[in-house]
């Protein structure tokens, strides 16, 4: 079966991230208060051949460790949306 | 106190004892944390002044030598440079990209902080062998973060090393020098009392906490895992603004001093400025800039968050200082205040939290001359073949070294990195060394690093002297008259006497070469630590020259250029010099036996020749070094499009071939002017042989023969070649 | 008096020196402009020039096009002045809507600094007046995001009005249709990823650079003697 | 009232996207078969003071329209978070 799964992949808590500070500190000349905390990171669309919804899973998890995300700066998150037949 | 928690920050029962002394109480948390980060290894040099005390650093053209922000050379009347390298060795190691971008971002702050605009980067690299993933991924980070750090601050990297040896695969060095063209001569110096302190650039976060002690000065172990919450992530842009903004306070002459904030934080610039002035310094953290909340008072004294200078400055001229720097977008706030009291005084709020002698920080920490022997296995592999066996074929022995990770063309590093802003590369990378135009000037300056590991892994002292003749001989190559040097020492872990003895041979080789070629030490840096399970890395001293070319027009290059040009080789070829060479590793897997020997004589005769004869005489010039006569040869071919024809000896061609001999150059000059060429050589007392002529699309040395378009592939592919093949494994 | 150029200076630009030396060198009379000024000096040709504007952050080009002279810059396009915009300037242009389409990362994903050939496609511009149609020049290209793309719609439209002026003769980024080079549909406002203020100096490798800028700077000057 | 939200923006269908095929090229060798379509686009993460939800929805759509999205090559997709009270 094929499954689409999206990997969030962002810069860890405490890690600082100058492109999301610089946006925030341009926004307000744009014309947009009242926005902070801005964090930007990656998001990876894939489809992916697995027998069930879990080898997905655990696939997906071992391509971000060792390619999609950096362990050392970046955490990700997996969604996996339920199973498409794809033709 | 209880001893773990100065352990945990890497001080010794003797250095927390001589702390306590100095203060006559127990210090409080973050006057150790403090401590610990200034006496380290990174920032105190404790384990290496001893020996740096030996180096010559003195000279008419040197204006301002080692202890400051980086060298300054006067390369023609009233016009300065300065020059300096660092490492950022185990950063690199943790994250690659990151790690090397942030290397990039502090040696630029060096060279900004002497008020010069940095004007060109070099990046010296060592990894393990091309043929392991990791490693690939390593070269393919470190270059990703030099590149987009440096060509987005808009310094052009013009040049650099990249070298492969089993030794570095778990300990990569990434070295970084930067050329900074001085406007407005500064000192990092305190005066004044009643001065404002203002601190400058990037908020301050818990990222680099204890950066120096922790990643700088110890070696590598499964728990520098843990550590990795220190990675710092390297912002360019505000390195941008924070060089525009900088300069632009110097030319308005509205700074009294001023340094960077790299290793140690702000306890770094605060102690070290009011120390070297003899003041002191009060300074309340709750106005310091901050990125995150509920920070600990010893959290922001040590971070190493980047992007920062410490500026000092007269009241009157405060609201213009953060006028300038509001403009550039920079947060800047007034931090303190310059004092009589030559303490530093840190405040949080209405609270002291450190209150101590600036000096004891900045230059009373522990001086330790450490045990050094010459180790165990140096006898043996000494003993070892130096590996010179004839190959079976000649040619494809050739072909194979062109081809090598360490010889072939580093293209695709170097079209990484933008080589060209400030319209100054006269010569970018690909050449001996690079020749850049000062910005309004009509003055050019040479420079180039070199790092013979492998020499110095066989012998210490000669290596040392191998690496400053090289270097010298790479900017005389381009026409330059070789003037100062700064370096890189990078080494083991120096409580091994096996490893302080290497570090002291190496000084004692680079002092004898730097006096005998008049070209003093303005400055450097040591890295110490470099092991990783108790593994060393080969003693790797980086040696950056820099050398003066009489005008940008004048410089000569490595390329062949005319076909029937006449090719000489000067110098002397030893048959039997190949300890260390590239031929012994690559067609012989094999490392030992002594390096060759460097007759000093010969080598200052070679410089003065190629000085002396310059574009006006020589169409191309290429200095004979890795892999030997053949392939310099071959690269001066395939950097020019065009073959030769040169005549070598028949039997044991191998050894004419491939041997290392150091003092050799091969130049190029048009067939009418052959006689200047053997009568200044002559004169100069330079032995010089003439080996053919330049033409055709063969590379025809007699003995064998190779063509042009193979030579060609191998030397411009074999890079990448073996990296992809790598990645993609 | 030679042409009066003003160079746009964002936070991050890096070539404005570079471009401030060759406008001169051929005559010019180039002047820096702060990003944060609202209106326009006394100027005949408005240059952006090369770096990293706001670091490229988020996309090359997306924060610099709100700088403040960006109106300004607009207004004067608008009236016919010509508009040169190299590399993130021209990045700056298209984010802008002053040139059509968008530049995305090179294809093989790795910033690229070297020499490349392009060829003059249309030679009968206020850019490129100094050169012939079919003319290769050599300049050097420095950058990570010079792979332009546009809807099909797009690039037949510009096509048709031979507003691709320079092409790569061995593309190295990707580009759509080998595009080097674009104007605006009224042509005066250029926008191209080489940079030639690199290439006005032999002793540098090639000055055919100066071919381009002195086509843009003989443009003003005639408007400027009719003008007396 | 703060609200937490996200921004992913996409390459628009149809436009090629080097970054998402290379990652594809390069798993074969990592081991893993069966991937396809992969495509990377940017996660933006950011807290937005807004009176409600669809007043939140309305300013961030407005910063995408004009800033944090491309039209030409990116489409977008918001989703925020149920509102929190910041400190
Ligand atoms: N990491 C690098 N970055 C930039 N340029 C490099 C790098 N490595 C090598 N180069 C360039 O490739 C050329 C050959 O390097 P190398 O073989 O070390 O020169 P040499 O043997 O003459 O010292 C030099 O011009 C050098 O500047
Ligand atoms: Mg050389």
């Amino acid at each position: 079966m094929s499954y689409v799964a999206f990997v969030d992949v962002m810069l860890k808590e405490g890690i600082s991230d100058p492109q999301g500070a610089t946006i925030e500190r341009a926004l307000p000349a744009l014309g947009y208060s009242g926005v902070s905390g801005v964090r930007v990171g990656k998001r990876i669309r894939l489809e992916i051949d697995a027998t069930d919804q879990s080898e997905a899973q655990t696939k997906i998890e071992e391509m971000c460790e060792r390619l999609l995300a950096n362990p050392v700066i970046e955490s990700y998150e997996i969604t996996i949306d339920s199973y498409e037949v794809t033709l | 106190m209880d001893s773990a928690v100065y352990h945990e920050l890497g001080l010794t029962d003797d250095e927390f004892e001589a702390i306590v002394a100095r203060l006559g109480r127990d210090p409080s948390y973050t006057e150790l944390a403090m401590f610990s980060v200034m006496w380290s290894e990174h920032c105190s040099y404790k384990s290496s002044r001893v020996h740096l005390k030996e180096l010559p650093t003195e000279g008419p053209q040197v204006l301002v030598g080692p202890g400051e922000g980086a060298g300054i050379i006067e390369v023609a009347p009233g016009v300065a440079v300065a020059w300096k390298m660092e490492s950022h060795n185990h950063p690199s190691f943790v994250e690659p990209f990151n790690g090397a971008a942030t290397g990039v971002g502090g040696i630029v702050r060096d060279i900004l902080s002497m008020g010069a605009r940095p004007i060109a980067l070099m990046d010296p690299l060592r990894f393990g062998e091309l043929d392991s993933s990791k490693t690939a991924y390593l070269v393919d980070g470190v270059v990703h973060g030099i590149s987009s750090y440096g060509n987005s601050i808009g310094v052009p990297t013009v040049g650099g090393e990249a070298v492969f040896e089993d030794c570095y695969a778990e300990n990569p060095l990434v070295n970084v020098a930067c050329l900074g063209f001085v406007e407005k001569l500064m000192h990092g110096r305190a005066e004044g009392p009643g001065n404002t302190v203002i601190l400058i650039g990037s908020s301050t976060g818990r990222d680099g906490i204890g950066g120096a002690s922790v990643l700088a000065s110890a070696e590598f172990d499964e728990t520098s895992a843990e550590k990795r919450p220190s990675v710092q992530v390297g912002d360019p842009f505000t390195e941008k603004l924070l060089i525009e903004a900088c300069l632009e306070l110097v030319r308005r002459d509205l700074l009294v001093g001023f340094q960077d904030l790299g290793a140690g934080g702000i306890s770094c610039p605060t102690s070290e400025m009011a120390s070297k002035a003899g003041t002191g310094m009060r300074v309340d953290i709750s106005s310091v800039h901050r990125r995150e909340p509920g920070m600990e008072p010893f959290e922001v004294m040590i971070s190493e968050s980047q992007e920062r200078m410490l500026g000092v400055v007269d009241p009157t001229n405060v609201e213009a200082v953060l006028e300038v720097c509001t403009r550039w977008g920079l947060e800047a706030r007034v931090i303190g205040e310059v004092t009589k009291s030559g303490r530093l005084e840190i405040l949080d709020g209405g609270s002291v939290v450190a209150d101590v002698p600036s000096a004891a920080l900045a230059e009373e920490g522990p001086v330790y001359r450490r045990p050094s022997a010459p180790p165990k296995w140096i006898e043996e592999l000494r003993a070892q073949p130096v590996g010179d066996d004839a190959p079976v074929d000649l040619g494809q022995a050739l072909l194979k070294l062109l081809g090598s990770p360490n010889i072939s063309s580093k293209r695709w590093i170097w079209e990484q990195y933008d080589h060209m802003i400030f319209l100054g590369t006269v010569q970018g990378p690909g050449g001996d060394a690079a020749v850049i135009r000062l910005p309004g000037t009509d003055v050019a300056v040479a420079i180039t690093v070199d790092g013979p590991g492998r020499y110095c892994y066989l012998d210490p002292y000669e290596g040392a002297r191998l690496a400053v003749a090289e270097a010298a001989r790479n900017v005389a190559c381009v026409g330059a008259r070789p003037l100062a040097i700064t370096n890189c020492l990078n080494f083991g872990n120096p409580e091994k006497p096996g490893v302080m003895w290497q570090f002291a041979e190496v000084i004692r080789g680079m002092s004898d070469a730097c006096v005998a070629l008049g070209t003093p030490v303005t400055g450097g840096n040591v890295s110490f630590y470099n092991e990783t399970k108790g593994r060393a890395i080969y003693p790797t001293p980086v040696i950056g020259m820099l050398g003066v070319v009489p005008s940008p027009e004048s410089s000569i290059g490595s390329t062949f250029a005319n076909s029937g040009d006449a090719i000489f080789m000067l110098g002397v070829t030893r048959l039997g010099d190949f300890g260390g060479s590239e031929f012994a590793k690559t067609i012989n897997g094999q490392v030992g036996g002594a390096p060759p020997q460097l007759d000093m004589d010969a080598e200052k005769k070679l410089l003065d020749f190629l000085f002396s004869a310059g574009s006006r005489l020589l169409t191309s010039a290429h200095d004979v070094s890795g892999g030997g006569l053949a392939v310099s040869l071959a690269e001066s071919a395939i950097r020019g499009g065009i073959g030769f024809t040169v005549k070598l000896p028949g039997d044991e061609a191998h050894r004419v071939a491939f041997s290392e001999s150091p003092s050799r150059a091969v130049v190029t000059c048009a067939p009418g002017r052959m006689k200047e060429v053997l009568d200044l050589a002559d004169a100069k007392g330079v032995s010089v042989a003439e080996l053919g002529s330049v033409g055709g699309d063969l590379l025809d040395f007699g003995p064998f023969q190779v063509s042009l378009a193979e030579a060609t592939s191998a030397f411009e592919d074999g890079f990448e070649r073996s990296l992809t093949a790598t990645l993609e494994a | 008096m030679g042409a009066r150029v003003g160079i746009v200076v964002f936070p991050g630009s890096n070539c404005e020196f570079d471009c401030e030396r060759s406008f001169a060198g051929l005559g010019a009379e180039p002047e820096l402009v702060w990003h944060g000024e609202t209106r326009l000096p006394n100027v005949d040709i408005v240059v952006l020039p090369g770096g990293f504007a706001h670091g490229d952050y988020l996309r090359t080009g997306a924060i610099a096009r709100f700088s403040p002279i960006m109106d300004a810059v607009a207004e004067h396009a608008r009236q016919g002045g010509p508009v040169l915009g190299i590399c993130n300037g021209f990045q700056i242009l298209c984010e802008a809507g002053l040139l059509p389409g968008a530049l995305r990362k090179n294809a093989g994903l790795k910033f690229l600094c070297k020499w490349v050939e392009v060829r003059v496609d249309n030679a009968d511009t206020a850019f490129t007046s100094q050169t012939e149609r079919g003319q290769t020049l050599k300049v050097p290209i420095n950058h990570f995001e010079g792979n332009w793309i546009a809807e099909p719609e797009v690039l037949d439209r510009i096509r048709a009005n031979g507003q691709v002026v320079l092409r790569y003769t061995d593309n190295p980024n990707g580009s759509m249709d080998d595009v080097a080079g674009l104007m605006n549909e009224a042509g005066n406002v250029f926008g191209l990823m080489p940079h030639p203020e690199r290439a006005c100096e032999a002793l540098l490798g090639s000055s055919d650079g100066s071919l381009l800028l002195t086509s843009l700077i003989e443009s003003v000057s005639g408007v400027r003697a009719a003008a007396g």
